[in-house]
């Protein structure tokens, strides 16, 4: 299971090679969300700072379901996506697969995120492991929630705008938490940051477990 | 279920029309109760009688939630195996998400009336309130699922895993109150603890939580055969265009 | 000699439209079955209906001998399908992209290069972005694809479109080498020659049924 | 001309009357984002309050930037970017019937956000023209420079991730005039909410200037 | 007889391949012109330069009286392009679609009824999304809606391909219709067949030339 695994994600990580999507639209244009929500908050600094860790997962999220739209579409092309559910590989490799390779790729979105924050909005890192933990719990919980949910919408014919709408409840929860772990880290607020840390890996076993379960399900048509 | 006793074009049986008239009683006792009977707050004055409605509401909502839950795995395990096995599962799914989504506005509609008496808003970012209108919303995406073009089973299948994550919201709008400081009332009635509010408004509150079973079973009922009947006029139709391939001679494309 | 394929009065339904109205086909191992039928007869269909994509609403279908009423996901590991779309990602190298489909049915990645060679993809678009090609290289790809996985049943939808007269006899020497070696082949197609050329049996569907069949082989 | 772009806004808005995109998903999307925007501003509700303008053009724009995005998939799905290249219809009328279909469905759109934020934000609108009037030339604008970059990404492969970087930068300005026209006919801020919405006018105007002179080339290729 | 097409020495270049490398060609009016040649050899390169959707990079072109170095977005009202893909609308209903192209050239919504009749697509179908529909119904969708245009110069890739028998002669009528009132076409195929039955001219590519031609009729 995960030889097939890894195979899925090498080859989505190899379709991202090819078109640098990822290094060359999504991280800047999440670079973009940041400096204009500064301007939106009319550049108040002490606003920006304790707004930081929220925006900076608004970003995340909202590049990482650029990705995920894309991981998709991907699939469904040229009428892939029969070749995705007639493929050898076990559901539940695909699930992990997909997930492993959204994971990567939000990865290479956050090492540009992060030094975006800390420059524009000021801020300092208080506590590197804290944040690293939850930027990884964060991350993992939103790639196996977003493959879930894009399997869902796959192949249908309004896939772009019902993604989203999917989504943006199921990934409420991990935009809170994220956003309260990394105040702390970042020293803006004294919350429970661990806590909220921890729920994201919470988040991100559950959806684990369902969508091992369950992706072949999402996969079978009629 | 799948037959129907009486003319095929009706949603009623006897067994239903008994449970609607003692759902109908049921509510009009339930109004006696909270509006004549029970006392008015001391502190909320009036306005405490919103909870007779409020609080069952979301009651059912969960309850109906959880029949959604287990239908749609009840509905995940049978499809497995033969192809149009379990739809009555994804029928009750339907249903009761429904109803739950109806009794969750309910819930929100009587909240925000009654914010606007206690609170003087309408809306409050409390952490209940907004995890429940997630849970709205959560759900509301679930039948904007289940209404999408698609075949029976393909939207079944997709329906049913979303309802299985849908349901983790499920909890967290129950101990929202617990996990994040709330201008909403802490949970009085919980498991493992003694509940808060006693006399007359404790046995109000139950014999509303009753009631309210009562009408959104009927709801439930009807909403399925309802269901049932769509798919068989789908049937119907699905027949005749059999017999019309059958003896399609005619050889335009 | 074993039966691949079993259907009996099968109906089957998408978009709630009976686009198979009660089918009954027998195909045995080794046999090349051409399908014809006119626009909208069901070859689509049926080809899908075998690959376990649209579920069957009543009778009776077994597949590489599993009953499609009750698992219509194991047969799919030994059944190759190219549709009228070629099921390509479009980003990816031509060489990537079958070593990816050798890999994904755990051939060896040698095998790949064997399979373009022997679609008669010449080694310069081996290393050419699959967007760029043209609609008859793509459809190589396509095959080798398929080929590549070594299915047991072979299902074709309009293989020949698009390929030039060297593809075409490539194909048709593919297809044959295939069905001797113990592979079984269904392909739909519109041109009348090729019942001759390769095909062991014809099979005609008209408004989601058979309508006529030549008999096996 | 006109009758050329009445021709294409009325095919489009035919196309998302059989999809029923924009009530069914995009809407509740950006109600959705005024609710997460909420929590992640950790629900000060005199933050949200003076935030209201802001928030609002936000959800337009991210639930306007996917009509727009399906305003082109569908145009380019099935090879049919070809089909609207060699339209005998002339390329003003392509920009001017895409740029009006795509404002109408904004305005749905709206119908449904207006509502949304009073009640959410607990604001009150102070200034109905105001409101009105900002409100449809920030539309105007925002959708003549979608649809002017939306046929610059359209038919490229990584048009998806391309197009939102493409039109975040430009629309900056309208999302800030938006912004304080907004918090003006709200009575938020006192501003020169008037100077704002002739802002936006005057954008949309360029805009249209532009993309009646420039929009046959950008369909070009090669 | 006049000159609809008059290449000389074109050289066009797409994702920096030359996809015609030096082509002579001249078609005149009312000539029907089956185009062959191997697969990648530039015959839907070749159709996109006519429609002026590749740019010429050296040689001269002239489409239908336009210089097209100078302006190649001019001829396209009068051009009608089939490709490889369908351009379809999958969304709308096949009436709904085939009536918008009308509108869209300036022709009359009972035309797309009569289009449609023309290529033999049961009224039944008329109001299905065109998403339902089978390869060769939406072939024949996509014809109607070019013939709706009433074009002066008709460009088809593969225009048989997925079209059953009676779609083919439907098809080879109405190409014929179309040269005898004026019109010039020019279809690829890569049947044989086709050159006797329709053609009046076949032309060979490859790589990018002119390899061999019938010459005019
Ligand atoms: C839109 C506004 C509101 C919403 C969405 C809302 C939501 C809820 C929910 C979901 C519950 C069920 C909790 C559970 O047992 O899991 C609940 C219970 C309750 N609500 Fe509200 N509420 C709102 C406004 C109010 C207001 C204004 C009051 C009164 C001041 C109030 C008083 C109560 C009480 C007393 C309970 C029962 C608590 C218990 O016994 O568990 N609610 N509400
Ligand atoms: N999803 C669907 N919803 C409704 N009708 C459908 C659907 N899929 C196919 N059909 C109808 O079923 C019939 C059979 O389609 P199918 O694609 O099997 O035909 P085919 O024999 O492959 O035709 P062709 O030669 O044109 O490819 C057609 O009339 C088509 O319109
Ligand atoms: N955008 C592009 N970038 C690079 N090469 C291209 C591009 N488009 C076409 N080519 C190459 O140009 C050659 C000619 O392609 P073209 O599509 O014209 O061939 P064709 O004669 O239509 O072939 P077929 O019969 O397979 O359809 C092919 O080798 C193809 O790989
Ligand atoms: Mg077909
Ligand atoms: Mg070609």
């Amino acid at each position: 299971m995960l030889r097939e695994a890894l195979l899925i994600a090498r080859k989505d990580l190899r379709v991202e090679w090819r078109s640098k999507v990822t290094l060359g639209h999504v991280a800047p244009l999440a670079l973009l969300i940041l400096v204009v929500f500064a301007f939106a908050f009319d550049a108040n600094a002490r606003l920006l700072e304790l707004g930081a860790g929220g925006l900076y997962w608004v970003a995340v999220l909202f590049g990482g379901t650029l990705l995920i739209q894309r991981a998709f579409d991907v699939e469904t092309e040229d009428g892939n996506f029969d070749a995705f559910r007639m493929s050898a590989i076990g559901a539940p490799s695909l699930f992990l697969g997909k997930s492993l390779g959204v994971f990567f790729q939000v990865v290479l979105l956050e090492l540009v995120l992060v030094p975006g924050v800390v420059l524009l909005y000021n801020v300092r890192i208080e506590n590197w492991v804290l944040l690293l933990a939850a930027a990884v719990g964060g991350t993992l919980a939103f790639s196996v929630c977003g493959v879930l949910w894009g399997a869902m919408a796959a192949g249908l014919r309004v896939r772009a705008t019902l993604l989203p709408l999917l989504l943006v409840p199921v990934l409420a929860p991990v935009l809170l938490a994220g956003s309260r772990a990394f105040d702390t880290a970042l020293g803006v607020r004294a919350e429970a940051g661990w806590t909220w840390t921890s729920l994201m890996f919470v988040i991100a076993a559950v959806h684990t477990a369902i969508g091992l379960g369950t992706f072949g399900f999402l996969l079978e048509e009629g | 279920m799948a037959q129907m006793p009486g003319t095929k074009h009706m949603t009623a049986t006897p067994a239903t029309r008994v449970l609607g008239a003692v759902a109908l009683v049921a509510v009009l006792l339930m109004v006696l109760l909270g509006l004549v009977v029970s006392p008015a707050d001391v502190v909320q004055g009036q306005a405490v009688r919103m909870l007779y409605l409020h609080v069952p509401s979301i009651w059912i909502a969960y309850g109906a939630f959880v029949l959604t839950s287990l239908s749609s795995a009840l509905f995940l395990i049978r499809s497995r195996r033969r192809h149009d096995g379990g739809r009555h599962y994804d029928r009750l799914a339907g249903s009761a998400a429904e109803v739950g989504v109806v009794f969750t506005g309910i819930t929100l509609a009587t909240g925000m009336l009654w914010g606007r008496v206690t609170w003087g808003t309408y809306w409050q970012w409390d952490a209940r309130l907004t995890t429940t209108v997630l849970l709205f919303v959560t759900y509301l995406g679930y039948l904007a699922l289940r209404r999408l073009p698609a075949a029976p089973m393909t939207r079944g299948r997709r329906t049913a895993v979303m309802a299985l994550v849908s349901f983790v919201n499920v909890p967290i709008v129950h101990y929202s109150v617990d996990w994040w400081r709330t201008l909403h009332q802490k949970a009085s009635l919980s498991v493992g603890r003694r509940p808060e509010i006693t006399g007359e408004m404790y046995w109000t509150l139950l014999y509303s939580t009753l009631a309210v079973t009562i009408v959104a079973s009927w709801l439930i009922v009807h909403r399925y055969r309802v269901i049932r009947l769509e798919e068989l006029r789908d049937e119907e139709a699905l027949e005749a265009l059999i017999a019309s391939r059958l003896k399609e001679d005619d050889v335009q494309a | 000699m074993s039966t691949v394929v079993k259907f009996h009065k099968v109906v089957a339904v998408a978009g709630g439209f009976p686009v198979l109205a009660g089918l009954d086909i027998e195909i045995a191992k080794g046999e090349i079955v051409h399908l014809r039928g006119s626009n909208g007869a069901g070859k689509t269909s049926f080809m899908r209906v075998c690959a376990g994509l649209i579920p069957i609403s009543d009778g009776d279908a077994n597949v590489l001998g599993f009953d499609m009423r009750d698992d219509r996901r194991s047969p799919r590991r030994h059944i190759g399908l190219l549709g009228h779309d070629n099921h390509l990602y479009k980003d990816l190298w031509v060489q990537e992209h079958v070593e990816f489909r050798a890999a994904a049915t755990g051939a060896e990645a040698g095998d790949a290069g064997a399979a373009l060679r022997r679609v008669g993809l010449s080694d310069r678009l081996w290393s050419v972005p699959i967007e760029r090609l043209s609609a008859g290289q793509r459809r190589r790809v396509a095959i080798a694809s398929m080929l590549v996985g070594r299915p047991q049943l072979w299902l074709l939808d309009e293989p020949h479109a698009a390929l030039d007269d060297e593809g075409r006899g490539l194909l048709d020497e593919i297809l044959v080498e295939a069905a001797s070696s113990g592979a079984t082949v269904v392909f739909a197609s519109h041109e009348r020659d090729l019942s001759k050329s390769v095909a062991t049996r014809v099979v005609t569907l008209r408004g989601g049924r058979l309508m006529e069949d030549s008999g096996a082989a």
